[in-house]
């Protein structure tokens, strides 16, 4: 690996990030997989580094889960998409940040269609005018929540109370970085990084002490593919393409995955359960899987927040070894208790995957 | 007092040319941007089909040129024409004036680095065409095992790629390919090489033999289909993904060396020509002739003339064909004005 | 072992570093025409056997170059010869059809 | 004449004794061996031969014509032909006429198996026979011409172009011991019969030269290192003989009863292959015979090497040597001993075992049987026709202009006839093919296949069971046509030189009818080498291993033999015949079906 090579790319695909004052939308479904995860982003982002963080309970879906899995045709979804272009305009905002990747993805694309037809965006503004009488500006800047993780990178890294580097060997954790598809793959140019080698995770990884692990199926997706995982005759090959990046990376003995999409993290944590469960294989060592983490969540650990507050106890892999690796304390007594501090009572255990 | 005649470029085309032009009784002046004359060719190993020494035929051309007038080193600064002259004013302060000029400013090879997925510059054992011709000269290059098990080649980098902005067949480089696959076998004979490409086009004069050859003789293996990505396993290999089109199934293998056969674009510098004396350019990118049958030595421009790979990819022997052929154009011209 | 309902399935994706390399050196030694092969594809258009089990000889050379199975192809071969007669490139098509029976299964 | 030696004994007889008891014992154990390994019907067919007085007689003709007088070679090569005879026959004369002399002279000895052999040496003349009596003549006339064949055979050695043989075999080891013992033995005899020849008389070879050694060497101490190197050379001889070509000697003795018989190869090494094998003259007639021999290649590839590998147990070269052939025949056809060289082969290629093996059986035939139906004669063009469709063409034509309604059973889907999987040893799967097109024949309800492929055309002859119908070739069948007036022939000018396919010529002795009907449509010229002797197109699909540059020089030297005719086209029989000489042929190539559509 020539990493000199990979800077000379990274600096081909740079794009700018302004440093305040965004307009916030959520996902649909990271509330449900991780949801300390969004919390946590406004949590950071409001009080640790004191950005202007603008957030609407009015924002809907941007319809790109429907548009993925073929059942609402373009333009319906680039009117969803208005509507929330209309809902920052009306907000005063003009950079918008959404939370999840195939929302960038949809907004971008969406973006880059009505800047090659804008009769096509006109038509648009047409059907949201009928549709709901509002109006809107496009957004100045998009830019997705990593995006702007990474760019405040640094200033986390300053505040930071652990570091991803191994307490008792003083090495960096070796970390993979998975980056969701929608992110970069269709236009390299709207991805920090592009999309041959991303670096708004790789750099948030770097800058926090870690060091990135460069495997053969790195660009390979998650499984989860929309289609893939809702439909159950198609689940297997769901876990099947998962199971396809465990193998890949494992020679390579990461301590943990970090990602940037709401699927990834949950398919990657959760597929490996099934694995185990069907091969009897797990990917970790002693017995465990590989804990995996959003970039909010790595975030939250760096800047020391207690890991159940990040809901890691909502891991399917046990994040224990990670946390001692980096020396993170933890009260495992605690980790099923509510925010009452009420026994939720401890779920039943797996025997092919260890869960502490 | 000869005649001058301006040309562009000191590669073989503007060699050849101005070995002709000398025979006719001119005055060829060469400006020849690098620091010596030979252009690509003066870089590369063995030429196809009969593996005869470039080295030797560009030797050769120096020889027979050693009359002729050489900048080297030496750029444009202007070119204009008033009536039927042509001024040309060197960066060296030089002012040249010529009723004819040749532009044999050849191409430029396709940037590998830019195909990111082949991670050119990113991994340790990627290297281009050129490359492999350098190494085989006798540079030096720890990109390339000492004993490699398994050697890929990808044809098609940059050509034939709309994504890369090339739509054309670089012409040369399946044939390249194929030598570069032999020469490496004869190398390293325990080696199993792959040649990946989308069409073979061995078009030329004993290039058909030199596929069975490969085959036959060397064991190549020969896979339909385009890497689509290149990663680097915990060991340091390569392992790169394809489509084998002929079975319709996605593949993967481990590789100790990856060759990218990048392909030609045009010269940038025939792009600043152009810009300056009105010159079309074609739809592939290159220079346009005035008939791409009739006249493909000769542009738009009274007194511009044409020859190699400035007006699209060409292998050798065709480049050497039209450089003679450029100067009996000229010579022609010159007498009928 | 839990049941999901679905399965982990097998890939499809050919490993060229996984090829049985020895046999099929082995296989070029006793038909070296299995090497020149162009995939023109005249003997799966001239193929008595093609109709009943897609038999061709590039295909089954393929399928054995990538290390994948050729039992199914050559279940209905019946060694009549006109892939030879028809070759463009001369391979002896007989003699390596009845060589990767020995070597393969 | 008198016993010279009261004991009737000398030590010199022991070479010859332990030589003779060795190859006695050796051919006995090998006989029972041999036997043994028949199966129970072949056993009891030859058993029952053997005391059938028509057998009798056939077996003691063949043996006499074929062992001692080489009545085939005689007609292939005179000077060939008289130099095995001489040896043989004047050997086995030698051999008759001393124990006559035993048996008239000293009856008491007969039962003294060496007395014959050195009769000279144990008796001394006296007054009751007499100096040049007919039995000494004779017994000299028959060595002069045992020795005459000793030196032809000599100067075939140094020449066998002489001969007429462009080739010859490269002999063994064993091979030239037996062979310099053999020259050795009769001039030895010679010696020692003229040293011994004052005593016990002799003729006008040996008195002579008695006179001649006595009158130089003076005294008869020579007399008994003769005798002991005569003894010794045949000593050497029978010893070396089971392990050298010589072994064909007493093995044909046994191949020709098992022939007649009619038994045949059913194993790849044992019982009858074994006769056949180590009948093996080792002469190399096989060599210019075999096509494949074009430019001196592949001469080690030929039957007489075959047989001397499978001897040496040496499998590797019996599988090269197996796969190789085209299997034309015509080895086989010219071998004076009828070694069958081509089954030789083909059981060695049925030894091979197969990881993945075809299965037919799950074929649908329904729609074949359908397509069949309808006409009483069913045609049958065979898959390599699929490449020359000329020929099914002009076949059918031929048959509609001659009122003849007929079907064409392969027109769309098919099934080969099997004759590639059988000659490639695959004999199992091709009754796999045998069976579902026997289905397919006889659900058809014709009564006549009409074949024009000779390959499948052998192959419905041989190997199939189809009770009521008649298997008939294209050309047999349109000769019968034109002498019915069916078909008339308008004769050209053309002239045309007919190839005999191996399958059709040798294979299903179909010479003279393709020759006869070409004869009414056009001229005729005849190749060097025809009919049995025609040379294999080269395309053959006996061969597994040849490849396409071998192939090229075998074709290109068949097409040679035919220009020697001179004619202006070439006519054949078969489809792969036309489509092999198209290649390379600098004239036109015809199948006989498209001259009559011309002509008719």
């Amino acid at each position: 690996m020539i990493y000199e090579g990979k800077q000379k790319i990274w600096s081909d695909y740079q794009k700018e990030i302004p440093d305040d004052h965004w307009y916030y939308v959520r996902s649909c479904i990271r509330q449900n997989f991780f949801p300390a995860s969004e919390r946590m982003f406004t949590e950071i982002t409001r009080n640790v580094l004191g950005k202007d963080m603008y957030e609407t309970p009015f924002h809907t879906t941007c319809g790109g889960i429907a548009y993925h899995a073929d059942t609402i045709p373009q333009e319906t979804v680039m009117t969803i998409v208005a509507r929330q272009f209309a809902l920052m305009t009306e907000a005063g905002y003009e950079n918008y940040c959404p939370s999840c990747i195939t929302s960038f993805g949809n907004y971008a694309e969406i973006l880059e269609t009505w800047r090659e037809f804008p009769e096509l965006e006109a038509r648009i503004r047409e059907n949201l005018w009928k549709a709901c009488r509002r109006e809107f500006n496009k957004p100045k800047y998009l830019a997705h929540t990593s995006d702007l993780i990474y760019h405040w990178r640094e200033q986390i890294r300053e505040k930071a109370k652990h570091l991803l580097i191994n307490r008792e060997t003083g090495e960096p954790l070796r970390i993979v970085e998975h980056i969701g598809c929608h992110y970069a793959k269709m236009f390299p140019h709207k991805g920090v990084g592009g999309a041959e080698y991303p670096y708004v995770l790789a750099g948030m990884v770097e800058s926090w002490g870690g060091e990135v692990i460069d495997y053969p199926e790195r660009r390979h997706c998650c499984g989860y593919g929309f289609r893939q995982y809702h439909v159950k005759a198609n689940r297997g090959y769901s876990v099947s393409n998962t199971h396809k990046k465990f193998e890949s990376m494992e020679p390579f003995h990461p301590d943990a995955i970090i990602t940037n999409c709401p699927g990834c993290p949950y398919f990657l944590d959760r597929w490996q359960y099934v694995i185990a469960e069907q091969t009897g294989k797990t990917y970790g060592r002693n017995g465990y899987g590989i804990p995996v983490f959003t970039y909010e969540e790595l975030a939250g650990l760096v800047l020391g927040y207690d890991p159940w507050d990040l809901g890691l106890q909502l891991h399917q892999v046990a994040v224990e070894p990670l946390l001692d690796k980096m020396g993170v304390e933890y009260d495992p007594k605690a980790k099923y208790l509510g925010l009452n501090k009420e026994d939720l009572m401890k779920p039943e255990m797996p025997s092919s995957i260890k869960c502490c | 007092m000869k005649e001058n005649v301006v040309i562009i470029g000191g590669g073989v085309a503007g060699m050849e040319a101005a070995k002709q032009l000398l025979t006719l009784g001119y005055n060829p002046v060469i400006v020849e941007r690098s620091a010596q004359l030979g252009g690509h060719v003066a870089g590369w190993h063995k030429l196809f089909p009969d593996m005869s020494s470039a080295q030797e035929l560009v030797k050769g051309l120096r020889r027979d040129i050693a009359e002729a007038n050489v900048f080297l080193e030496t750029r444009l600064n202007s070119l204009q024409r008033t009536k039927s002259v042509y001024t040309v004013e060197l960066n060296n302060g030089v002012r040249l004036t010529s009723r004819a000029v040749l532009i044999a400013s050849g191409f430029e090879l396709f940037d590998a680095s830019k195909k990111e997925e082949y991670g050119y510059g990113v991994y340790d054992h990627v290297i281009t065409n050129a490359d492999l011709e350098a190494w085989m000269n006798g540079r030096e290059d720890n990109r390339i095992p000492a004993q490699p098990q398994s050697i890929g080649f990808v044809h098609c980098v940059g050509s034939r790629d709309l994504k890369a902005g090339n739509s054309q067949c670089s012409k040369v480089c399946c044939t390249t390919a194929i030598k570069q696959a032999i020469e490496l076998k004869e190398r390293f004979p325990e080696a199993e090489v792959y040649c990946f490409y989308m069409d073979l086009r061995l078009f030329g004069k004993k290039y058909e033999d030199f596929y069975i050859n490969a085959q036959r003789d060397f064991g190549v293996h020969f896979i339909r289909g385009r890497v689509s990505e290149v990663g680097e396993t915990i060991d340091g290999r390569l392992q790169i993904k394809a489509e084998d089109t002929l079975l319709g199934k996605p593949l993967k293998v481990q590789l100790d060396l990856l060759v990218l056969m990048s392909g030609m674009v045009c010269n940038p510098i025939a792009k600043q020509l152009a810009d300056k004396i009105r010159l079309q350019i074609d739809s592939d990118g290159f220079l346009k002739s005035r008939d791409n049958i009739a006249a493909i030595g000769e542009s738009n421009q009274p007194g511009i003339f044409y020859a190699g790979a400035c007006t699209g990819t060409k292998t050798v022997p065709e480049t050497l064909a039209e450089a003679r052929a450029a100067a009996l154009s000229i010579h022609t011209y010159l007498m009928n004005q | 072992m839990t049941d999901f309902g679905f399965h982990l399935s097998k890939s499809s994706q050919l490993d060229l570093s996984r090829v049985d390399r020895e046999r099929l050196n082995r296989l070029y030694e006793l038909e070296p025409g299995a090497r020149i092969c162009m995939t023109c594809g005249s003997c799966g258009a001239t193929c008595m056997a093609a109709p009943y089990s897609g038999m061709s000889v590039r295909k089954m050379l393929l399928h054995i170059e990538r290390g994948l199975d050729v039992k199914p192809l050559l279940s209905k071969c019946m060694l009549c010869g006109k892939c030879t007669m028809v070759c463009p490139r001369g391979i002896n098509t007989r003699n390596l059809i009845l060589n990767v029976c020995k070597l393969y299964d | 004449m008198i016993d010279r030696i009261p004991s009737g004994f000398h030590p010199f007889v022991i070479p010859f004794l332990a030589g003779m008891s060795f190859v006695f014992l050796y051919c006995i154990l090998g006989v029972v061996k041999i036997i043994y390994e028949l199966s129970w019907a072949e056993r009891r067919k030859l058993f029952l031969s053997l005391i059938n007085p028509k057998y009798i007689y056939k077996n003691l003709r063949d043996i006499f014509l074929d062992c001692l007088i080489h009545v085939k070679l005689w007609k292939r090569n005179k000077l060939l032909g008289y130099m095995h005879s001489s040896i043989a026959f004047g050997w086995f004369m030698l051999i008759v006429l001393g124990h006559l002399e035993v048996f008239l002279f000293v009856p008491g000895r007969i039962n003294l198996f060496y007395y014959p052999i050195f009769f000279n040496y144990f008796v001394a003349e006296d007054a009751v026979t007499l100096r040049g009596s007919l039995l000494f003549f004779l017994m000299d006339f028959f060595l002069v011409i045992v020795l005459s064949g000793i030196i032809l055979a000599m100067i075939k050695r140094i020449s066998s172009r002489l001969f007429g043989m462009r080739r010859t075999t490269r002999p063994s080891v064993m091979n030239n011991i037996g062979l310099y013992a053999l020259w050795a033995i009769f001039p030895l005899r010679w010696l020692a019969e003229s040293f011994t020849a004052h005593i016990s008389g002799g003729s006008f070879l040996t008195v002579p030269a008695n006179y001649l050694f006595r009158e130089f060497l003076g005294n008869d101490l020579n007399m008994l290192p003769t005798w002991w190197a005569y003894s010794i050379a045949l000593g050497v001889f029978m010893f070396v003989l089971p392990f050298s070509r010589y072994m064909h000697i007493p093995a044909e003795m046994l191949l020709i009863p098992m022939r007649n018989a009619g038994l045949k190869i059913r194993s790849a090494r044992k019982g009858f292959a074994r006769v056949q094998v180590l009948s093996c003259p080792n002469c190399g007639v096989c060599i210019d015979a075999c096509p494949m021999t074009v430019n001196r290649g592949n001469v080690k590839d030929c039957t007489v090497y075959l047989t001397r590998q499978i001897r040496r147990n040496n499998e590797r070269r019996i599988d090269e040597i197996s796969d190789k052939c085209l299997m034309c025949g015509k080895c086989e056809a010219l071998c004076q001993v009828g070694v069958e060289g081509p089954n030789l082969r083909l059981m060695q290629r049925a030894t091979r075992s197969y990881r993945i093996s075809p299965d037919f059986r799950d074929i649908d035939t329904e729609p074949m049987i359908a397509a069949a139906q309808g006409s009483k004669v069913l045609y049958f063009a065979g898959c390599m026709s699929r490449l020359t469709p000329v020929i099914p063409e002009s076949v059918l034509s031929v048959m509609k202009k001659a009122g003849v309604d007929c079907t064409w059973m392969d027109r769309d889907d098919a099934l080969c006839c099997g004759r590639p999987l059988f000659t490639a040893g695959r004999i199992e799967e091709a009754k796999q093919l045998v069976a579902k097109n026997e289905e397919i024949i006889i659900r058809s309800g014709a009564d006549t296949l009409l074949v024009s492929c000779p390959i499948c055309y052998k192959m419905f002859l041989e190997n199939y069971h189809l009770p009521g119908i008649r298997v008939v070739n294209y050309i047999p069948y349109m000769y019968d046509l034109v002498k019915q007036g069916r078909l008339t022939l308008r004769k050209s000018d053309v002239c045309y030189v007919y190839h005999d396919p191996c399958e059709l010529g040798r294979g299903c002795g179909i010479y003279d009818e393709p020759r006869k009907l070409l004869g009414r449509a056009a001229a005729i010229a005849e190749a060097d080498k025809n009919k049995v002797e025609s040379i294999c197109c080269g395309g053959s699909l006996g061969s597994l291993s040849l490849n396409f540059q071998q192939r090229e020089r075998m074709t290109k030297a068949a097409l040679d033999n035919l220009y020697t005719s001179r004619a202006d086209a070439i006519a054949t029989a078969c489809p792969l015949c036309k489509a092999t000489f198209a290649r390379y042929s600098d004239r036109p190539v015809h199948d006989m079906a498209e001259i009559i559509d011309a002509r008719t």
